[in-house]
């Protein structure tokens, strides 16, 4: 993996200098490593940036994950999209909030982002404006939080639902004591 | 349950193994016994993962990760170490290399031939099944001997393989896919050369390029569409870039048949590899002492890894806060391209009797589009 | 006509074997290596806890075993296994520090009964040694070697008395803090019972001073003990069952010397209460005992006979081991907490014991072992044979100290160590160790027989000065001594040395040290109070209570005059005990 | 009795409702390998004409109400055999949202296996057992179903959402 870096990255530049040259300077484009160009577009950039790509020859799309940063408040969502003829996956990753935000569905560029939207929002509660069916999809009859949400607290709603007890005890921890200062514990 | 409306049907195929290896169930609108209209329902095996590893520390998901795709268990295993390896950047021992690629194909020769006996259940030809998962059992008895398990092997770590081969190991394995190649030929007459076989498979399902590449479909599937793309040539994982095979490419049209060829033709490609591999391994240690299980930590940032499975390109996104446990591990599926959108495409047209036939060829696994 | 021929094919399936496994008729061997039900040898097992930690299906509780009990470097718990939860990974296994786990091949519980599926493994499913999932020190998770801490040359280090280790990079010191596990066993090894899993874990994030203030919890001095001590810590380690112990002691040096400043972390007390607390002798038990009074505001001052503070810390200890820098800056510390010290005052002398125990609210006594013993034989009258301690003293008070070219020290014990190095560095060409039993057998510890054995020192075990030999003008020329052999007796614990009396050899030897053992100074002590005061049988100890204090009222007690340990550690511990011991007697409420 | 129960044990029809990964193991038990037919066991696609059925593992939600269906449709006597570590105490998914933890609450069962997964013998043993229970006339875990149906249908409820479910009654 490491030996990749120090092969030439013709194609991954070119892509680069396009995106950049294309989109302007609101859109980062950074080589991870040969192979991997990862893109951090505003949220109005991103859908022209995947039409532009699929335009390009970025004909497969290997999947759109969503990623719960709690701590700032925002949904990361990364299109991955893949060229066989650059051999280049580009992930297309973009930040909106995580209340009240939606994104616009990236179905009328990728057929296959249909299912993936499902998940999306099932998962997270990620809207997606124009989808047509944004459903129950793995889980039925979910009420409630959606489940991959980092708030999500899986032990304690397994403890509630299933009537099992001790899940968010740790088997076994050391009797720690409160730390009370120098001099000050028994 | 059928509901007569006219001359239609609605019903559902499954869940119970609706010619996938894993509970699913397709809604089917049929015309006479031509399907109009096909939806896939799924969420029978759903039991988030995701959001499991997100509490359990990076060791610890070893066990759990693995349990994503029962038939090939190894690839998950394998992706997960890889994906921790590049984020820390750990340079994993040649032996340890040599022998992922082993169980690697191993795996892919196991969830081959359970495939061929699917594929022939699904068109009534039974002595196929009872005797590719027979020998289907001498892979696993090869499993067993090395990672002391069956099916599960948990036998990944970070930077390595938990064990050294036991002694002999080599020769065994070497024996094991000389007797498969051998019993290629049986099956060649029972199954591939199949008169009812050929029937029954040619021109049906049609998966054709245009389709493949719009739907995302990767792996065998794609491969016989036409589209010669396999992650093991294009990005090589591992240490695939040392070895001598070939990705078959006579069969283009994108059918049942041809799909199944294509799997069996790359069987012999596997035992290439595991012939090489098994020749060339070095000596040497098998894995790095991680020190600290319950602190191992890696270091912030995100990878997506991917390799080449049975079924199409397996893909794991693993972000890491720099923290104990995985901030957030997203799992490609390779059938949630050719699984579900796919199958909305191609069935419509077909007939009810080759439904099942057409989705098991197309080696749906369920498990690995839901977690 | 490809059919016909497929025909004749099909043929030869009539004669074959058939591959079917006619489960249960006919038994299908499992691979040796297979992960089944586990199996635990209690007589490894110390109950740690980490298959507890890393199964990550939970299925493993500790439970406790009242049949069992505690000792050091063990628990009473056991795992118990569920087997509602287990996925037979293995994990536990190669997380085991001690190996007493490992997976069967036996694999079957079937049964309707839900909780036959949980319990306690033992032996019982045992498969027997090379089968199922077993794990060594090379398959394990687990690193068993620590990080060498780094020494200076030997050839160089013997000629000064500068410090002999270099001390942890922080990179070694964060890679060996990586392997604590956070098990605590070391706790129980611990005399004063150190946080040691906490501050280890502050050092692994870099966090320094979280770390020392951790350790000031219970030891006011802890890089010295970061240097010199005992390491009972190291002992209990659940590494130290099949490798070697965590570097518990110089992490803690370590961590110690990354802060310069205690009392940023620390802090000085403002609190006052009024009361006031005498301390003789100014060794690691008065100064532990002194710097939590401080704490809880009562006023400590230290009556010392020697001009200068730290007891055997200063005295015993020489400096190549225990730098001045590292006393001064723990010894100022603690001084800055207001702690008064009286030097040269010797208690019985100077001031009357009386006068100590009227004044003052308490009186704390940590006065040590400081007499050199000496063992009694013919010729050991007179110049050019020292006690090792008199020795020691003198060289670390930075007196002119001569001896010979040839030193023969007679003893096995630390201060015995101690006495060779120091002759070496005095100068001494050949230094001879005669101890009486074998080189097992010696009470010093391990490093310390290594280091002393790199610099060149000569051990003789099992041999027994019988007869220091003087010319006309008295100097020491020969050493006659005799071999012993080791006897067993019937019930004894360990062997004991028998003398060859007839069989008498000589050295030449012009300096002797005996380094056979120290006494307490009771001299100090009326004679009515000494008989106020219990000891034990040996009339060696004092016998105290458990808040230290002795059959006297107001009268605590600590240190070597106490505890049968002799080490710093156990010191730092009893004056800190008897520090909450005097809290508690003078009412203050913390 | 006697009769009909050592009958009934040795044509044993189960269910192949395989529900989980304890499935992967049910072909090699099934094909030449270590062919379960030698014991009369056979696999049969429906409920109504089947005696047993294997929980081959994890249960979600969505597949357990599917499952309390079909187990409704078999004909009275059957068996039910629960696979693996996930039927006893949730296994693996101990933890998991989606997952149900202990399948003796929602359907009575006569047997378990443990293992994850189990082996194609401890299956085939499993087998032996249960019949030799059927024999003796000791598996009788379905008459618990009939006796105690509001507390299984009340467990149930508080899974999933029964009304919505209707599933009728079959005593």
């Amino acid at each position: 993996m490491l030996k990749n870096g120090v092969l030439k990255m013709k194609n991954e530049e070119q892509i680069k200098k396009d995106i950049e040259t294309t989109f302007g300077e609101l859109v980062k484009v950074h080589i991870k490593r040969r192979h991997r160009i990862k893109v951090d577009a505003p949220k109005n950039m991103t859908l022209p940036i995947l039409a532009y790509l699929k335009q390009r020859g970025f004909h497969q799309f290997t999947l759109l994950t969503c990623v719960d940063w709690i701590k700032k408040g925002m949904f990361e969502l990364v299109y991955n999209l893949y060229s066989l003829d650059y051999n280049v996956h580009v992930l297309v990753s973009t930040h909106i909030n995580r209340e009240n935000e939606s994104m616009p569905t990236a179905i009328n560029i990728y057929e296959m982002a249909f299912d993936y939207e499902r998940e999306i929002h099932e998962m997270f509660g990620v809207e997606f404006e124009g989808h047509p069916r944004l459903g129950e999809f793995l889980l039925e009859d979910w009420k409630g939080m959606p489940p991959m949400r980092k708030d999500f607290d899986t032990r304690a709603y397994v403890e509630e639902k299933f009537n099992v007890k001790d899940l968010t005890k740790e088997l076994f921890t050391r009797k720690e004591q409160p730390y009370r200062g120098p001099g000050s514990n028994g | 349950m059928a509901k007569i409306r006219d001359f239609d049907y609605e019903y559902f195929i499954g869940p119970q193994h609706p010619g996938a290896t894993g509970n699913m169930s397709y809604h089917v609108w049929a015309e006479g016994d031509t399907i109009i209209k096909i939806e896939p329902n799924l969420g029978y095996l759903h039991r988030g993962f995701e959001k499991l590893t997100e509490l359990r520390h990076w060791i610890k998901n070893f066990p759990l990760i693995l349990r994503i795709c029962v038939p090939e268990p190894d690839i998950n295993e394998v992706l997960y170490a890889m994906a921790i390896e590049e984020l820390n950047e750990i340079d994993v021992p040649e032996r340890a290399q040599y022998i992922r690629i082993i169980v690697l194909e191993l795996a892919r020769l196991s969830a081959y031939l359970l495939y061929f006996g699917g594929v022939a259940g699904t068109i009534g030809l039974y002595t196929v099944p009872q005797w590719t998962i027979g020998d289907r059992d001498y892979i696993l008895d090869l499993f067993e001997e090395l990672t002391g398990g069956r099916v599960y092997h948990i036998y990944q770590t970070i930077g390595g393989v938990r064990r050294d081969i036991p002694e002999g190991f080599k020769e065994r394995v070497l024996k094991t896919v000389d007797y498969l190649e051998k019993r290629l030929k049986d099956y060649d007459n029972l199954f591939f050369q199949h008169p009812i076989f050929e029937k029954r498979a040619k021109g049906i399902g049609i998966v054709d390029k245009d389709a493949a590449l719009r739907f995302s479909v990767t792996g065998p599937n794609l491969r016989a569409a036409g589209v010669n793309y396999d992650v093991r040539k294009k990005e090589p994982y591992l240490i695939y870039d040392r070895f001598q095979f070939d990705v078959p490419d006579m069969y283009k049209d994108g059918d049942t048949y041809s799909r199944v060829m294509q799997r069996r033709y790359e069987f012999e490609e596997s035992i290439k590899i595991i012939r090489q591999a098994a020749a060339d391994m070095p000596e040497g240690p098998v894995n790095i002492k991680i020190r600290n299980p319950f602190e191992y930590r890696v270091k912030e940032g995100s990878v997506y890894v991917k390799l080449e499975s049975s079924k199409g390109e397996y893909g794991f996104y693993v972000v890491s806060d720099g923290g104990v446990k995985p901030y957030r591990l997203h799992v490609r599926g390779p059938s949630f391209s050719h699984g579900l959108q796919l199958v909305r495409h191609i069935a419509k047209g077909t007939n009810i009797a080759d439904i099942s036939m057409i989705l098991f060829s197309l080696d749906v696994c369920p498990p690995d589009a839901e977690r | 006509m490809g059919l016909n021929l497929k025909f004749f094919d099909a043929l030869k399936f009539l004669v074959r074997k058939p591959h079917t496994v006619r489960v249960p008729y006919e038994k299908k061997e499992v691979a040796k290596r297979y992960r089944g039900i586990h199996v635990n040898d209690w007589s490894k097992c110390i109950g740690c806890g980490n298959c507890a930690k890393i199964c990550t299906c939970q299925a493993i509780e500790m439970v406790e075993i009242p049949t069992l009990e505690p000792k050091m470097g063990q628990t009473n718990l056991r795992p118990q296994v569920d087997y509602g939860r287990c996925s037979f990974c293995g994990q536990c296994v190669d997380v085991c520090p001690t190996g007493s786990l490992k997976l069967s091949t036996e694999y079957e519980i079937i049964s309707s009964d839900v909780k036959d599926f949980k319990f306690i493994p033992n032996l019982n499913h045992d498969s027997g040694p090379g089968t199922g999932w077993e794990s060594d020190t090379e398959t394990s998770f687990l690193d068993f070697n620590r990080v060498e801490m780094p020494e200076r040359d030997p050839a160089e280090r013997k000629k000064d008395f500068e410090w002999v280790l270099e001390g942890f990079s922080e990179e070694e010191a964060i890679f060996e803090a990586t392997r604590c596990l956070g098990c605590a066993l070391c706790v129980q090894g611990c005399p004063t019972g150190m946080y040691i899993p906490e501050y280890i874990n502050a050092i692994f994030h870099k966090n320094y001073e979280k770390s020392v203030d951790w350790m000031f919890v219970n030891n006011p001095l802890p890089e010295i003990c970061g240097t010199v001590c005992t390491h009972r810590c190291e002992e209990a380690c659940v590494y130290h069952n099949r490798g070697q112990a965590i570097q518990i002691r110089y992490l803690k040096g370590f961590a110690a010397g990354k802060v310069p400043d205690y009392e940023k972390v620390v802090g000085i007390s403002k609190k006052r209460t009024g009361k006031k607390v005498a301390l003789i002798g100014a060794g690691p038990a008065s100064l532990s005992c002194a710097f939590y009074l401080r704490r809880e505001g009562i006023d400590a001052v230290i009556y010392e006979a020697q001009e200068a503070p730290g007891g055997m810390l200063k005295l015993g200890i020489p400096r190549y081991r225990l730098p001045q820098s590292i006393l001064d800056k723990e010894i100022d510390f603690i001084k800055k907490q207001g702690v008064v010290f009286k030097f040269g005052t010797r208690v019985g002398k100077d001031i009357t014991f009386e006068k100590l125990h009227e004044e003052y609210d308490a009186v704390f006594i940590g006065t040590g072992y400081h007499i050199g013993m000496t063992m009694g034989i013919p010729g050991e009258e007179g110049k050019d044979v020292f006690d090792a301690a008199t020795l020691l003293k003198d060289v670390s008070l930075g007196k002119e100290v001569k001896i010979g070219k040839k030193v023969l020290v007679i003893g096995g014990g630390d201060v015995a160590m101690d006495a060779t190095r120091t002759a070496l560095r005095l100068g001494a060409e050949v230094v001879i160790l005669s101890y009486r039993r074998r080189y097992v057998d010696m009470p010093a510890s391990d490093e310390e027989k290594h280091e002393a054995e790199a610099e060149g020192v000569q051990f003789l075990t099992q041999t027994l000065p019988t007869e220091i030999v003087r010319d006309k003008s008295g100097n020491i020329v020969k050493v006659k001594y005799v071999e012993t052999e080791m006897v067993y007796e019937e019930g004894a614990k360990r062997p004991k040395p028998v003398p060859k009396m007839d069989d008498v050899k000589e050295w030449d030897i012009d300096t002797v040290i005996m380094a056979i053992g120290q006494k307490p100074d009771w001299s100090y002590l009326p004679e009515k109070w000494r008989k106020m005061l219990k000891f034990d049988k040996r009339m060696k100890n004092i016998i105290v209570n458990d808040d230290m204090m002795t059959d006297i009222e107001g009268v605590f007690a600590g240190g070597d005059v106490v505890n049968p340990r002799k080490d710093a550690i156990s010191a730092i511990a009893d004056g800190r005990k008897a520090a909450l011991g005097i809290i508690k007697y003078l009412g203050i409420k913390r | 009795m006697k009769l009909f129960n050592f009958s009934q044990s040795r044509s044993l029809w189960m269910m192949h409702f395989c529900t989980g990964c304890g499935a992967m193991e049910m072909p090699p038990t099934m094909t030449s390998r270590f062919d379960m037919e030698r014991f009369g066991i056979i696999p049969m696609a429906t409920p109504r004409q089947s005696d047993l059925l294997l929980i081959t593992g994890y249960l979600t939600i969505k597949t357990l109400k599917r499952v309390v269906r079909a187990y409704e449709q078999m004909p009275t006597p059957r068996y039910v055999l629960g696979f693996g570590s996930c039927t006893i105490n949730g296994g693996m998914y101990w933890d998991s949202y989606n997952v149900i933890k202990k399948l003796e609450l929602y359907i009575p069962v006569d047997i378990y296996i443990n293992g994850c997964m189990p082996r194609p013998e401890a299956i085939i043993d499993a087998f032996l057992k249960l019949r030799e229970m059927i024999a003796k006339g000791e598996a009788n875990a379905w008459k618990k179903y009939i006796e105690n149906y509001e507390w299984y249908k009340k467990n149930q409820s508080e899974v999933f959402d029964v009304e919505k479910w209707s599933i009728k009654n079959e005593k």
